[in-house]
């Protein structure tokens, strides 16, 4: 891409910067080489082996295991990151002779069978080798911080053996060179994540949790089972990720074969990514040690599904026709996703709940950003998101260290005073999740909903069609985002404490960790700068995008539209997070704590105005609406129930829906027996009420609860059934 | 020889086990004769695999064979379980779904 | 066994003692008879052979339904399932065959024998062990069986075995690892689940 | 099961040399008949030879002392007196058995035993019967004695017996499976399941380019031969797995109402069957009957054979019985720990990595 080349130039007519940089398509494709990137496999290699060592021997390291885990990762990371050094050095050789880098597939024949070659090995390109890099250092860090958050755990060297084992099935999914190697990291990560949710198995919450993780995803894992084969057989008997984008992409596939298998896929991420409906077992797997929770909601198992869209994007992108479209599944659950996830993190008491939910919404801003065709956002905000929700996570857990609980509203609040660490780490890492400028996740999200491409109305163009209800959704949740983190924030680090005993700063195992992911969380916006960004030097712009996008000359990856950044959808979507927070901060910092420093609610008022700042821009406008909302007579208004409506549905909605059948049913069975057998009895027509009671009564005795008299009719009907085939065909 | 030979024998077991599902009463016997309809199908697997010179039959024989085994274990466990809560394996007894 | 070569030149009445000695092994034996003897004798000893089997097996398959008592009713089965391992031997079906003695009779007859002594181990007969109502169950038995057979006789009643039936275990297992790679792992994973479904069954707790 | 070998070879040890060298032709049938007769006079040898020199001596002189030692020079007539003394004894059933279930009972044993000995080859043609699915057909038809077993426990009408017979069934499924897995690595190795193919497998095998002695699947597949050692011990019932017979706890378990020739083929069903299971494993670990500096095909194995499989038989019987003689007795429990948790994962996992070597070198 241009901005080393003076091809590029030349060729820079169009409007967009980043229009002209895809336009100026690369002549040749190079082949990528360098040893860390063949030697991948080294990666997930360190934390498997230690996994072993430190089941059979951690109990006897002076650390119980621990440095071992440490170790390994440690070493993964400086090859994840030579790895990446090594991918950058060779795409900027790339662009320096106009070429397209290839990805490196290194694969060994396992075995031969049936003309089919089964083979496995490692696919590293940018997309690999930045999710290495995130897996590896969010991992490292909870690795680190778990040595003091878990240090009198009873099962502190299994847990640690799990640790590494869970990020050594993350790094193999990641570097997945088929669909096969695929289905058995998927598998392994959602083994790990049961065990490691059902960490502490004695409580039964815990060990349900785990069970209901486990069960949840077993559904979805169908559909990547059945994905898998539909699309091997559709593809022409292939299982390589490369080959099957490449198929997809030129057509060789039929189009309902491939539908077909990419909704398989996404039924897939529904569950591991806890996308709208799949998403409960998410917040229920807090149950989980929170190292565990930051790992699975960071850098391995819930972006397992994002990470299988954006490796199989061929497929889904043709699949789905996301071009020149403006609504596909995916788009559509992301959207749902995103809102339902930020409504319900409004009702939530318990802080890792909150986090839990805005993680499905932050997820379902990724998938949103995968259905409407922008690639490039939605790795990067898987990428920034890694950091700063781990890090709240991590946050979160140090808070419920010093207070030995997770509830906002009965234990927490105050805290600023006594963890000044943990508080300004949190505060900067929910400014990110809100999507403040500069902050990591403002980039990302901005660049989210710019790729919706609906912003054709004011200025940017350019995405893969008009999403404009996506980007709706988007703004709607960004700022809800914002007004829900505000008052997580201001629940548990602002008023006065409302726990028991001395809460104290956490040790520097848990505080170092929060602050490296700060920094990240501060820095990480920066490596994608929308291009023709006038603040900076044009050779900042779009690194990331850069580095780990697949060149457009390169065959496994579609052809997709780049839409051009707008400062006013920027700044609108900032103003949008602005709005959240001075809604929710007014509420909270204004009313809440003019009540009593310890208060954590106007009455009954909270849930329905914050919900309703983060509802959107257009309700802003209406004064009046607010100020009743400020007083809380809105309490049983309109928003609040949604939200409270959608956590019910969330937590009961089946049951009410069959409950709901059975009444009606009853109903209809009244209503049966009311006007036929005593109106038309009383009536004139007595036989005709008698007779369907008798046919009843007779009809009732076949059924005689005798398994072998079913067994006897069945035998009689199919005899008959094959003697009427004999006499008539 | 002739497959109907092979044929014919598993169609008299096969209505020798359709006898004994319907006649007997205890759980276990009934589990036998379903193993003899089962044989009696594996007889023509691997009968009609020979005459048409096809692999296949013989490994859907193998399968079913596996299945069968697989249907006597959890079979027997429930045998087992419902002679623990009514010490009685008794299938005439079951007839709690009675309508 | 492809590689043995018979110049002892039996005559078709030693096949016929042979076969009726051992009707078991009849088709291995026909194999190395095969290309000194006519293919009368053969055809008469696989005959001989598969009648035997059939007697032995018709007899034990009716015991095992109107035995009143358990023990010896699974005890017939054992008869009625090594009838069945050497009728696929008769039609070259080596490995299927052993895997029957070795899945039904080794593992499946146990298990019955094991659950009948585990609930009771009734000495004698057990008068209460069939309904009284036996007609009706015979007549559907019956109904099935005519129309199983009938059907059988008209579609198939001519029609001959080829001469050579024989398959090799390594035709099977490339069959499976191939072919039938999907069925077989249906297969495994529904024996997982057997197991774990009899052992939470079964389990006291 | 029982191919006929050529003319120019023959169809068993005893049968086989003196027709080649007279030249005899046999009928088939004469073949056969002759054939099961050896198999039939072989299985009491095998069972006189390792009761008098494991269970009279061995055991003897394990505990100090010198046993039989009246009947024939150093006591060697002593089985022979033995048996002639059971068999005088009355045949005795008990009042409420089932008696023809009672009387099926030794003969199943003493039948799998029997079915046993007809695939064990002891020379390039000294066998009965050679099947393209050896292994797999001596592992089927050894688990026929159970059947044998759990008749005996149930017709027998004694609580004592019900007991054993259940136990030995539930030890006997238990260790069906380390049996039956250990033996797959040798057969991964060889690619074969003929018995006669491991031999010339492992005739013509190489221990790192070195075929001086070929290569005996002990080296490479000592796992399994453990792992198969233990198993046969269960599958034998000896101690230390003879729960189904503890005299201390069951009197004799199924055994109990047995006397005379019904037991004397009890005794002869579990000894010949160690002989049998010895052979097995000589032919699957040992290399069976081949004599490095042969060639394979060589005429002379099928005279030396013998010898070599005998000898190689008594020192696997050696150490069955070293066993047997040494450890107390498991309890129950331990007996299916041992199963479960220890040798079925030990041979799965020996299994995984023969697989991936035999793939990967």
């Amino acid at each position: 891409m241009g901005w080393t080349t003076s091809a590029a130039a030349a060729t820079q007519t169009t409007a967009s910067v980043l229009a002209a940089e895809t336009s100026e398509a690369a002549e040749e494709v190079l082949a990528a080489s360098g040893w860390f990137l063949e030697n991948a496999w080294l990666i997930p290699a360190f934390p498997a082996l230690s996994f072993l060592l430190i089941l059979f021997f951690g109990k006897r390291f002076p650390k119980r295991g621990s440095e071992i885990g440490i170790l390994a990762v440690g070493a993964s990371l400086v090859f994840a990151l030579a790895a990446a050094i090594q991918w950058i050095s060779e795409v900027n050789r790339a662009d320096d002779k106009n070429a397209a880098l290839d990805a490196v597939s290194t694969t060994w024949t396992w075995w031969q069978n049936g003309g089919i070659n089964f083979t496995f090995g490692t696919l590293v390109d940018g997309l690999a080798v930045t999710l290495l890099v995130v897996v590896t250092i969010v991992s490292l860090l909870v690795h680190i911080y778990s040595t003091d958050y878990l240090a009198d755990d009873r099962r502190y060297t299994h847990f640690f053996a799990f640790l590494s084992f869970f990020t050594a099935s993350m790094l193999f999914f990641v570097l997945s060179e088929n669909t096969l190697q695929m289905i058995v990291g998927w598998e392994l990560v959602g083994v790990c994540s049961f065990v490691l949710i059902g960490h502490w198995w004695e409580e039964k919450p815990n060990s349900s949790a785990a069970l209901k993780a486990m069960l949840t995803n077993r559904v979805g894992d169908i559909g990547l089972l059945v994905g898998v084969s539909v699309l091997f057989f559709a593809a022409g008997e292939t299982f390589s990720v490369l080959e099957l984008n490449e198929r997809a992409i030129s057509g060789n596939i039929e189009h309902l074969p491939l539908l077909v298998g990419a909704c398989a896929l996404t039924a897939a991420v529904l569950s591991k990514s806890g996308q709208f409906f799949l998403h409960t077992w998410l917040p229920d797997a807090m149950a989980g040690p929170t190292p565990v929770s930051a790992l699975i909601h960071a850098a391995t198992m819930v972006v397992a599904g994002v990470y299988l869209i954006a490796r199989l994007y061929g497929v889904f992108f043709e699949g789905f026709a996301i071009a020149g479209s403006s609504v596909n599944l995916l788009a559509v659950i992301g959207g749902i996703t995103t809102l339902v996830g930020a409504s319900l993190a409004f009702v939530q008491r318990d802080i890792k709940r909150v986090l839990a939910y805005s993680t499905i919404s932050q997820l379902g801003y990724m998938v949103l950003a995968l259905g409407v065709g922008a690639w490039t956002a939605a790795v990067f905000h898987l990428f920034t998101h890694a950091f700063f929700k781990a890090c709240l996570f991590l946050g979160s857990g140090s808070v419920s260290h010093a207070v030995h609980s997770f509830d906002m509203k009965s234990d927490m609040g105050g805290l600023r005073k006594y963890m000044p660490h943990t508080y300004r780490t949190f505060m900067i890492a929910s400014l990110a999740l809100a999507g403040l400028p500069p902050l990591a996740g403002f980039w990302s999200k901005d660049e989210i909903l710019a790729g919706t491409g609906g912003w054709g109305l004011v200025g940017g163009t350019g995405g893969n069609g008009a999403y404009t209800v996506m980007l709706v959704m988007g703004l709607i949740t960004a700022a809800l985002t914002a007004a829900y983190m505000t008052r997580c924030v201001y629940l548990t680090f602002f008023g006065q404490y409302r726990g028991h005993g001395q809460p104290h700063e956490s040790g520097p195992r848990i505080v170092v960790p929060l602050w490296i992911l700060a920094v990240l969380a501060v820095g990480a916006g920066w490596l994608n700068l929308p291009p023709g960004f006038q603040l900076v030097p044009e050779n900042w712009t779009e690194r990331f995008g850069h580095f780990v996008e697949p060149n457009e000359a390169l065959s496994y990856f579609p052809k997709i539209a780049h839409a051009d950044p707008s400062w006013t959808l920027a700044i609108l979507s900032a103003v949008v997070a602005l709005a959240g927070i001075a809604l929710a901060g007014r509420y909270y910092f204004g009313k809440v704590a003019a009540v009593s420093p310890s208060a954590t609610e106007l009455s009954d008022g909270m849930v329905a105005r914050s919900s309703l700042a983060a509802a959107g821009h257009n309700l802003l406008v209406n004064k009046y609406y607010l100020d009743h909302l400020y007083s809380g007579v809105i309490a049983g208004g309109v928003k609040g129930p949604i939200a409270r409506a959608a956590y019910k549905f969330n937590q009961d909605g089946i049951d009410k829906v069959v409950n709901e059948v059975g009444e009606r049913a009853v109903q209809a069975g009244h209503f049966a027996y009311d006007v036929i057998d005593q109106k038309v009895v009383d009536g004139m027509v007595n036989s005709s009420g008698v007779a369907p009671q008798l046919a009843g009564e007779e009809i009732r005795r076949m059924q005689t609860g005798k398994v072998q008299t079913y067994a006897g009719i069945v035998f009689i009907a199919a005899a008959l059934l094959a003697l009427g085939f004999i006499v008539f065909l | 020889m002739y497959v109907s030979q092979f044929a014919v024998l598993a169609a008299v077991l096969f209505a020798m086990g359709v006898y004994g599902i319907l006649v007997r009463r205890n759980g276990i016997l009934v589990l036998m004769s379903v193993e003899l309809i089962l044989n009696s199908v594996n007889i023509n697997l691997v009968a009609f695999g020979a005459l048409r010179d096809s692999i296949a039959g013989e490994v859907f024989a193998l399968f079913v064979i596996t299945v069968a085994a697989a249907e006597v274990g959890v079979g027997l466990a429930i045998v087992l379980l419902i002679y623990r809560n009514r010490r009685s394996v008794d299938l005439s007894e079951m007839d709690l779904m009675k309508g | 066994m492809d590689a043995l070569a018979p110049t002892t030149g039996a005559l078709a009445a030693d096949s016929l003692a042979g076969a009726a000695l051992a009707p078991t092994t009849s088709v291995l034996f026909a194999d190395a008879l095969a290309p000194t003897t006519s293919v009368l004798a053969l055809l008469v000893a696989q005959n001989v052979a598969f009648y035997v089997i059939a007697a032995i097996m018709l007899f034990a398959g009716f015991r095992v339904v109107t035995s009143p008592n358990v023990v010896h009713a699974a005890l017939y089965l054992i008869a009625v399932l090594a009838g069945v391992a050497a009728l696929f031997l008769l039609l070259g079906a080596e490995f299927v065959g052993i895997t029957q003695v070795l899945i039904y009779i080794g593992a499946v007859i146990v298990l019955f024998l094991f659950g009948i002594m585990l609930t009771r181990s009734p000495m004698g007969a057990d008068t209460e062990v069939d309904h009284p109502r036996r007609l009706p169950a015979t007549l559907a038995a019956a109904l099935v069986g005519a129309v199983t057979i009938y059907s059988v006789l008209d579609y198939f009643g001519d029609e001959q075995f080829p001469k050579e039936t024989r398959t090799t275990t390594n035709e099977v297992a490339d069959s499976i690892f191939s072919d039938y790679i999907i069925a077989f792992e249906a297969v495994s994973v529904l024996l997982l689940a057997a197991l774990i479904g009899a052992i939470v069954v079964a389990r006291r707790d | 099961m029982m191919g006929a070998p050529a003319a120019a070879t023959a169809a068993s040890v005893t049968a086989s040399f003196p027709a080649d060298l007279l030249a005899v032709d046999l009928a088939y049938w004469q073949q056969t008949v002759i054939k099961m007769g050896v198999v039939a006079a072989v299985i009491p040898a095998a069972a006189l030879i390792l009761g008098y020199v494991f269970l009279l001596k061995m055991m003897s002189f394990v505990q100090s002392r010198l046993g039989p030692m009246e009947a024939g020079p150093h006591g060697t007539l002593q089985l022979l007196a033995d048996g002639l003394k059971f068999l005088q004894k009355e045949d005795i059933f008990p009042e409420k058995s089932d008696r023809f279930v009672f009387a099926m009972a030794p003969v199943m044993v003493l039948i799998s035993t029997f079915l046993l000995y007809v695939v064990l080859p002891v020379g390039p043609d000294a066998v009965v019967s050679e099947l393209d699915v050896g292994v797999f057909y001596a592992l089927a038809v050894s688990s026929l004695s159970v059947v044998g077993i759990l008749m005996a426990g149930w017709a027998s009408a004694n609580k004592y017996a019900l007991i054993g017979g259940l136990r030995a069934a539930g030890q006997l499924i238990a260790y069906e499976l380390p049996l039956v897995l250990a033996v797959v690595g040798v057969l991964i190795q060889a690619g074969t399941l003929n018995l006669q193919g491991i031999v010339y497998a492992q005739a013509n095998g190489e221990i790192f380019g070195w075929g001086g002695i070929g290569n005996p699947y002990i080296l490479t597949q000592f796992v399994g031969f453990a792992v198969f050692l233990i198993a046969v011990q269960a599958e034998l019932t000896q101690p230390p797995f003879d729960m189904p017979v503890a005299e201390s706890e069951i009197v004799g378990g199924y055994q109990v109402e047995y006397t005379g020739f019904r037991f004397l083929f009890f005794f002869m069903g579990e000894f010949g069957t160690a002989f049998v299971f010895a052979g097995i494993a000589s032919v699957l670990f040992l290399g069976g009957w081949y004599v490095p500096g042969f060639d394979v095909d060589s005429n002379w194995l099928n005279l030396i054979g013998p010898v070599v499989m005998l000898v190689k038989i008594m020192a696997v019987s050696f150490l069955i019985f070293w066993f047997r003689f040494t450890y107390p007795r498991f309890r129950e429990d331990q007996l299916q720990k041992l199963a479960w948790k220890v040798l079925i994962p030990i041979a799965l996992a020996n299994i995984v990595i023969t697989g991936i070597l035999k793939v990967a070198v």
